[in-house]
């Protein structure tokens, strides 16, 4: 029964755009799990998993709309994982997904707007709202007793809803903003803001952005000015390529980034490293519990469809039941085809709150010696 | 008519039109000649509005009109032609001349999307009449022609073709005879003389061509370095020692030397 | 061949395109496709109203559809109570007062002769004015954002019905491009060109910073629609039931049963504007136009009021992209004001009228609906582009991964291999001025 | 020749014009009759169908124009003839561009011939009046030292004493040998001077003569000279 | 003392980076202002141009330094530019053979060939995202600073610091070389002068001999070389990344435009506009005046003429306040 039979999935990243050099990676995680469970067999009896790559651009809501449509209509997928940014997950959640009963499984829109959206219960994310991200990071200073700051955030819906929540928490625990300064991605220069923020003064820079975007622009312009020796990192700050580019000069600053810690994320980063893929990438981790939670969650609903897997993601991401890391899909598999109930553990602890969305931890690291060094999970 | 006082166009620090007084009375053919760069165009454009003065008025009929916009101008009867021809290029001969006059009712958006019936009519009329013009300037063969591709002498009959079009006082023509063919000069030369006659228009015609202007004007103004030099009939201004010395000349000098 | 032939050959094309899309991807992207290039196609004879007609060179397009989508917001949404009691009252004060400076300034440097005294006064106006804008103006507009700024924190709209966002967003932009047009339509082509894209890129950026008023970067989501909801439909039994009897599922049927509302809704725009367009263009007001694009100099001196058409055709066009602008924003569900690229929004637009065929109304609808078709469908085939080059290499090839990794990035280029193409087969666009 | 602009109908319909050397030629007839379009052909810039272009016994038909002025023709347009973003020095300056030799002699001529042009070196040439740019387009032709020069109206709208001046110098260049071809629409003082003259209508030879000739032609006289 | 403070405070984030940023612009407006000049149309795959130039300068350097060549306190990349520049006159000179010689010949309006440098700069897009991907690539060596902000202080003991960074020192020098020789190049040589004669009037170039495809070739060659020195300087500057390059065709045409298009020394000029009023009216005078001030005037606020989200607002306000007063641009550019 079900043998041969294609299951197929859509991937929507942006591909081209501002964070076109993270999505490849975050693809390609997402595919792994799928093809971890064609490896194991296939879902519901032999069903393969087919991954549809599209193009969200992460601006462009009518593109990515378009992208999402031709999906849904005449790829026929049954589910989404993605999109990326928030923005353009928002577009296609209300304008294709609901209409068409499509689930989609976020692994990295983090705008606290998207908690409320409505829905119809068809949207999940992975990762964690910034709503928390900011209490995280308010925290990280105060237990360092840093009591005034500067913050850059990029501008868009993430960057300035995490610094909404960033200050409101940090104001909240007697903390000063002295500055808080947009930037824009992709732009040419920085000197103007490094400037204003330099004047403003504070004892650390918190900088709100992506890492090959703005957000590295601004401080390696505070660097070369000497306007701020030490940073504070939101998640989208997070990457390799950062403290190799920048390598001594970051020594001390910190940062937080989603995270979690256990056998499930190091399981993960075994398989990456296998499937040549970078582990440490941003949102790898969350993509592949993306795909993994779409597939087990039909496999619960015992049909490969959207309603199915709507209405049991949930089930399937939480306890109770057997924890399930990666590369543990076929295990899930074969628990859940046996009438068994799972609680997905997978690359990030996944846990799902309220609107379905990761309750999330977060990693509090210090960067030493050019590398990330783990202070804390939060 | 024209009243123009003391008036300066400088670019920069060339004094173009440096205190130009004249008058040109009503109902007469005005010459206006003189050497070339004397400012002639400039003081032109300067009246017709198409550049502001540095200083001096200019006065219709004993109103200032002094750096009205050109619209305003052609709305109070004045009109000019261009020395270097200004066709719309990319349209047709025909519709050259049928743009000109004012105030049709299909220029209002409004009207033109309700009031078919009227604008058709008025097209009919306005087709009707530039054919006459055209009939008149003898390129009625090239009416269909896209206005850019007209010869050089073409471009100018047209020019003075879209004078035609409407009622004026006033009309400045500045070289229409530059390239023109020497008998088609001459029947333009009738045109003037017979608008200036039926119509009342008066003209101010700037020219090179002494015949040309000894056939139309009187009187004829002769400008230099920017102001008038002299003003009289054309027995008088081809007689005026300093108009020979700087604009007439004495003839061919090489003329027997050559071969025939 | 004929102009009547090819114009209904072309259109037939897009046709077979849109057509096919349906039967061979599905009526939804069909449809979807049709809606963004109605869309396009408006916007595309806004530009060509500007450019085909008479030769102003509008590159801040961009802005003038942002305000289209600003305009939905502040028609359609809920008020947003609290924000208002917070400051709702203040920050129109303030803008008043600042606005009234302004005025006074202008005033000011018309009335009072050159000299010390009128820029003392000028400067005091601007200080003090400045002043007490920003006195009045920044706590209020933190008072608005702090109000639940993760859903709301701005001041909302009047709530109401969407369909009349439309002409509001048209009259918005008209009125934009009326102080734009006052100020800047002395520049000539390029110069003009660059200071409508700088002029629309100020547009966006104030949408995206003044949270108080769309909630800037932050989005505002759900926004009320001219049409049922799909999932209303679903759950209502007569509409299954009618689907059912044309032989559809619920799901599909509901979706383009929502498309095909939209269709029908812009078409009709479309098709207004259209008519309008076209009866203008062949009036002696059209002929106006073409003269002064021709020769401003001589349109001047054959009595024709040059500055005041453009005024009037900048407003208009630009009216025209406010609305297509609006009704772009409500078909999408939500303002996004981060999106608003000048490529996207400003130089696709431009694409479409060029290779459509500037000066001729059909050719702007023809490359509305044509580049629109190929900017959604070029993606997937690039995609299929390389799985043809890649299909004789041996899997595991390096050049044969990194081709199929740059897939992506086909889109742009195939696109701009289309349009170049196109170019080539007919500089003057596919259905050229007559 | 028989040609026309691009794709459009002939204009030309069978012209037949000749020059030698150190001879004035002047075309005249009606506007719109093809002397312009003639001279262009015969400078390759349009397309000739048949009838050929010979140049000193060589036929020329595939040169490029600037092929041709390298074999020594120079040319004036009647419309568009300088260079406006140009100072007028530099404009004479390019009318020698392919001139291996110093050109300072020639420039002084130029200055000697048209004064006016010497003071306004410096300016720009569109800034200059209208009589003022045709001196500076004859004067960049002159500067090419061509063996041929070829005048699309020279005189258009420039005062009768730099025409009497103009006109002498051209007597004066083709005494020096060089060939003279002009299109005039003052047609008596042209044909005065000319050694040969062709009166062209709708794109075709109505009459040929010497200048006198034509001159005495009461036909000639009445239909393309005014009386 | 604090005088001297507040003036390395300003030079440090005002007038380095504003400089450096400035002659960035310039250079990248002199090719786009070139080519409207001489070609008459506002090329869009300017910025794509810079991208594709660096990045084969990029990849030679790679090899270079494979290799164990490097130049010292010097980028290794000066050594690869050469290269970069002919490749790229290259691509530049096919693509006029294929795409823009066509509509030269048909004498297509300027604005078609706008259209069709947008579909080269699609197509250019893509390519160089295909050869070298869309990532950020790092290819600066040698040493990172002409003088560096602590070394600074500790030089001088002031409690600001000054930095200079190499690839700053080498854009400034750059810039005002390559303005002075194409300044020199246009206006004092044959072929320079031919060229201007082109753009003014193609028929009448012809007519005097001038040889346009010549004229046209080493338009595009200059451009090229234009094109790639100023790409390859802002990627050592800053890094290089395909999508930043696009993102800099606004300002690059915004500079040529205030200079006026057309005319090179409006394309300097235009660049250090654009460059000082981003950085200047954004600028938080709160700590220059902390120092100035005495202590119980020191000011609360930011002292802050516009907040930075109106960063690029502002460029774009002064482009516009600045037509308005000189319709053509500082310069008298052209406009066709
Ligand atoms: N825009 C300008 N900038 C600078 N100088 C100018 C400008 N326009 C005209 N001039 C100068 O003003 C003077 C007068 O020019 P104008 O065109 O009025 O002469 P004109 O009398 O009409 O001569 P012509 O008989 O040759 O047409 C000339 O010397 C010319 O160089
Ligand atoms: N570029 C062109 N394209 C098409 N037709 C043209 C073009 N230029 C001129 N013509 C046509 O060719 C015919 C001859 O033009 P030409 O310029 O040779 O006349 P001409 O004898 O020089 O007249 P004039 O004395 O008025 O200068 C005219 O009917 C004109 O409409
Ligand atoms: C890919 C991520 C950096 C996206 C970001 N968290 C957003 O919501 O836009
Ligand atoms: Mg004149
Ligand atoms: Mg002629």
């Amino acid at each position: 029964e079900g043998h041969g039979e294609t299951v197929k999935m859509g991937v929507i990243l942006g591909f081209t755009g501002p964070i076109e050099s993270l999505t490849p990676a975050m693809a390609d995680s997402a595919e792994l799990a799928m093809k971890e469970i064609n490896d194991a067999g296939g879902l519901l009896g032999g069903k393969m998993l087919e991954a549809v790559r599209a193009d969200s651009t992460c601006v462009d809501a009518a593109g990515a709309t378009a992208a999402a449509e031709r999906l849904i209509t005449s790829d026929g997928v049954a589910a989404i994982m993605g999109a990326d940014c928030s923005g353009v997950t928002g577009a296609i959640l209300t304008n294709v997904a609901v209409p068409n009963g499509i689930v989609m499984v976020s692994p990295s829109a983090t705008s606290p707007g998207l908690s409320t959206v409505e829905d119809n219960g068809l949207f999940f994310r992975t990762a964690p709202s910034d709503a928390r991200q900011g209490v995280v990071l308010s925290d990280i200073l105060m237990d360092k007793d840093i009591k005034e700051v500067a913050v850059t955030y990029t501008n868009n819906d993430y960057g300035k809803g995490l610094s909404d929540s960033f200050i409101a928490a940090y104001e909240e625990a007697g903390g000063t903003v002295t500055i808080n300064a947009p930037h824009e991605d992709g732009k040419a220069d920085y000197s103007a803001e490094v400037g204003a923020l330099a004047s403003a003064g504070g004892d650390v820079l918190v900088v709100l952005g992506y890492t090959d975007q703005g957000g590295r622009g601004v401080i390696q312009g505070a660097l070369d000015t000497g306007a701020f020796d030490t940073f504070m990192l939101g998640d989208g700050m997070y990457g390799d390529q950062l403290v190799a580019d920048l390598g001594d000069d970051m020594e001390g600053s910190f940062g937080a980034v989603p995270w979690s810690e256990g056998e499930g994320t190091t399981a993960f980063a075994a398989m990456a490293v296998d499937a040549d893929i970078n582990p440490e990438g941003a949102y790898t981790r969350e993509s592949y519990d993306a795909a993994a939670l779409i597939a087990l969650a039909m496999a619960a609903g015992g049909e490969a469809t959207s309603a199915a897997a709507a209405s049991k993601l949930l089930e399937v991401a939480n306890a109770p039941g057997e924890p399930i890391l990666p590369g543990e899909l076929g295990k899930a598999l074969e628990i859940l085809a046996n009438g068994g109930d799972i609680d997905y553990v997978g690359a990030t602890n996944v846990e799902l709150i309220g609107p379905g969305e990761a309750a999330g931890t977060y990693r509090e690291y210090v960067i030493t010696g050019s590398a990330y060094e783990t202070e804390n999970i939060r | 008519m024209i009243r123009v006082e003391n008036l300066h166009r400088h670019f920069g620090g060339f004094r173009a039109v440096d205190g130009a007084t004249l008058e040109i009375a009503k109902g007469s053919i005005t010459g206006l000649v003189g050497p070339n760069g004397a400012g002639k165009s400039t003081l032109f454009n300067v009246i017709a509005g198409a550049l502001p003065p540095t200083s001096g008025k200019v006065y219709l009929d004993g109103e200032d009109i002094t750096g009205l916009p050109p619209h305003e101008l052609f709305a109070k009867g004045l009109l000019r032609t261009f020395q270097i021809a200004h066709e719309f290029s990319s349209m047709t001969v025909r519709e050259n001349l049928m743009m000109v006059p004012p105030a049709q009712t299909g220029e209002n958006l409004w009207n033109s999307w309700f009031q078919r019936g009227k604008i058709a009519r008025e097209e009919e009329a306005l087709r009707r009449k530039a054919d006459e013009v055209l009939e008149f300037l003898t390129i009625t063969h090239v009416a269909d022609e896209k206005a850019g591709n007209l010869s050089g002498g073409q471009k100018k009959l047209l020019e003075l073709g879209r004078t035609m079009m409407v009622d004026a006082k006033i009309v400045f023509l500045d070289e229409v005879g530059a390239g023109v063919n020497r008998t088609l000069l001459n029947t333009i030369g009738d045109a003037i003389i017979r608008l200036n006659q039926e119509k009342g228009y008066t003209f101010c015609v700037i020219e090179h061509d002494m015949d040309f202007i000894g056939r139309l004007c009187d009187p004829v103004i002769v400008m230099a370095e920017g102001k008038k030099l002299a003003e009289g009939t054309i027995e008088e201004i081809k007689s005026n020692e300093q108009v020979i010395e700087a604009y007439l000349g004495t003839g061919l000098k090489n003329k027997d030397q050559v071969g025939v | 061949m004929n102009d009547t032939v090819k114009t209904t050959a072309l259109f037939g094309l897009v046709a077979v395109l849109i057509l096919g899309t349906g039967f061979f991807q599905s009526w939804n992207s069909a449809l979807g496709i049709l809606n963004m290039g109605l869309i396009s196609a408006i916007m595309a004879m806004g530009v060509n109203l500007q450019w085909g007609f008479a030769g102003l060179f509008n590159v801040g397009i961009m802005g003038f559809v942002g305000l289209g989508g600003l305009a939905t917001v502040l028609v359609s949404m809920p008020p947003v109570p609290a924000a208002w009691a917070a400051g709702g009252v203040n920050i129109w004060v303030a803008l008043l007062v600042g606005a009234l400076s302004l005025a006074a300034v202008i005033l000011v440097r018309s009335r009072l002769p050159q000299g010390n005294l009128r820029a003392v006064v000028t400067w005091v106006l601007l200080i003090a004015g400045f002043a007490i804008y920003r006195s009045l103006f920044d706590p209020a507009r933190d008072a608005i954002e702090k109000v639940n700024p993760a859903l709301e924190g701005y001041l909302g709209g009047l709530g109401l019905p969407v369909l009349l966002a439309w002409p509001v967003g048209g009259l918005l932009a008209a009125g934009a491009a009326w102080i734009i047009g006052k100020t800047a339509l002395g520049l000539r082509s390029d110069y003009l060109a660059i200071a409508t894209l700088g002029i629309a890129e100020i547009i966006i950026a104030i949408m995206k910073n003044e949270d108080w008023l769309a909630r800037g970067v932050k989005n505002v989501n759900g926004l009320p629609r001219p049409l049922p909801y799909e999932i209303d439909l679903q759950a209502d039994p007569s509409f299954v039931e009618k689907a059912a009897s044309f032989g559809l599922d619920p799901v599909t049927a509901s979706t383009l049963y929502v498309k095909l509302g939209y269709s029908v809704l812009f078409t009709i725009v479309l098709l207004i504007i259209l008519f309008l367009m076209q009866r203008s263009l062949h009036s002696p007001w059209g002929r106006m136009m073409r003269a002064i694009r021709d020769n401003e100099d001589a349109a001047r001196a054959m009595g024709k009021n040059v500055t005041r058409r453009h005024l009037q055709i900048f407003i208009l066009g630009s009216a025209i992209c406010g609305l297509a602008g609006a009704m772009m924003t409500t078909l999408d569900g939500q303002l996004t004001p981060g999106t608003y690229q000048p490529l996207r929004y400003t130089f696709l637009i431009w694409v479409m009228v060029i290779v459509g065929g500037s000066g001729n109304n059909l050719g702007a609808v023809l490359g509305g609906f044509l580049i629109w078709f190929l900017w959604v469908q070029v993606e997937p085939f690039g995609r299929w582009l390389m799985e043809l080059v890649t299909a004789g290499m041996e899997p595991g090839n390096a050049l044969r991964e990194h081709l199929l990794a740059s897939a992506a990035h086909m889109r742009l280029l195939t696109m701009g291999l289309v349009m170049l193409v196109m170019l080539r087969f007919s500089p003057r666009g596919l259905l050229p001025e007559k | 020749m028989v040609g026309g602009y691009g794709r459009g109908p002939d204009i030309l319909h069978g012209v037949t014009i000749e020059v030698d050397r150190g001879e004035i030629a002047v075309i005249v007839g009606p506007n719109g009759a093809g002397k312009s379009t003639a001279m262009k052909a015969v400078f390759g810039m349009l397309n000739v169908h048949s009838g050929s272009v010979m140049f000193d016994g060589e036929d020329i038909r595939t040169l490029t124009p600037q092929a041709r002025v390298a074999k020594g023709m120079g040319f004036v347009p009647q419309t568009h003839n300088i260079f406006t973003s140009m100072s007028v020095e530099d404009n004479l300056e390019m009318g020698a561009f392919l001139r291996k030799d110093d050109f300072a002699d020639t420039m002084e001529q130029v200055y000697d011939l048209f004064p006016i042009l010497k003071e306004k070196r410096n300016q720009h040439a569109g800034e200059l009046s209208g009589g003022q740019r045709q001196q500076v387009a004859v004067g960049r032709a002159l500067m090419t030292q061509p063996k041929l020069l070829m005048l699309d109206e020279p005189t258009a709208g420039v005062s009768p004493i730099v025409m009497d001046e103009l006109f002498d110098r051209i007597i004066e260049v083709a005494r020096t040998g060089i060939s003279i071809l002009m299109v005039e629409q003052n047609a008596r003082q042209a044909l005065e001077i000319a050694d040969k003259g062709y009166v062209l209508v709708q794109g075709a030879n109505a009459h040929t003569g010497t200048g006198k000739e034509l001159l005495a032609d009461p036909q000639v006289r009445k239909s393309f000279l005014g009386g | 003392m604090d005088i001297l403070n507040t003036l390395v405070l300003l030079a440090n984030f005002v007038f380095v980076p504003a400089i450096a940023y400035g002659s960035q612009l310039a250079l990248g407006a002199l090719g786009v202002t070139l080519i409207y000049g001489i070609l008459r149309f506002s090329n869009f795959a300017h910025g794509d141009t810079m991208a594709f130039g660096t990045m084969v300068t990029v990849l030679v350097t790679w090899l270079l330094q494979s290799w164990g060549v490097s130049l010292g306190p010097l980028p290794t990349a000066l050594l690869a530019l050469p290269f970069g520049i002919a490749v790229t006159a290259a691509l530049v000179l096919w693509t006029d053979r294929v795409v823009y010689k066509f509509y030269r010949k048909q004498k297509a309006k300027p604005v078609i060939l706008v259209i069709v440098s947008m579909g080269v700069m699609f197509v250019m897009n893509g390519l160089v995202r295909f050869i070298i991907g869309p990532d950020d690539q790092r290819f600066a060596d040698g040493e990172r600073f002409i003088i560096g902000a602590r070394d600074f202080k500790k030089m001088t003991g002031l409690d600001e610091g000054l930095a200079i960074k190499t690839s700053q020192g080498l854009t400034v020098v750059t810039a005002v070389l390559v303005v002075a020789a194409l300044f020199w190049f246009l206006n004092h040589t044959r072929t320079g002068k031919s060229m201007r004669a082109y753009s003014d009037n193609e028929d009448l170039a012809l007519l005097s001999g001038i040889n346009p495809e010549r004229v046209v070739a080493v338009t595009w060659i200059l451009v090229a070389a234009l094109a790639t020195v100023a790409g390859v300087l802002y990627g050592l500057d800053k890094s290089f990344k395909p999508f930043t390059y696009f993102q800099l065709l606004l300002p690059i045409f915004a500079s040529a435009i205030v200079g006026g298009l057309g005319s090179p020394l409006g394309a300097i000029a235009g660049g250090f506009v654009i460059a000082f009023s981003e950085v200047t009216i954004t600028y938080a005078w709160k700590k220059a005046a902390g120092y100035i001030l005495p202590e119980s005037l020191a000011p609360d606020g930011l002292l802050q003429l516009l907040a930075v989200d109106y960063k690029f607002a502002v460029s774009f306000v002064i482009l516009v306040v600045v037509l308005l007063f000189k319709p053509t641009g500082l310069f008298k550019g052209k406009s066709v």
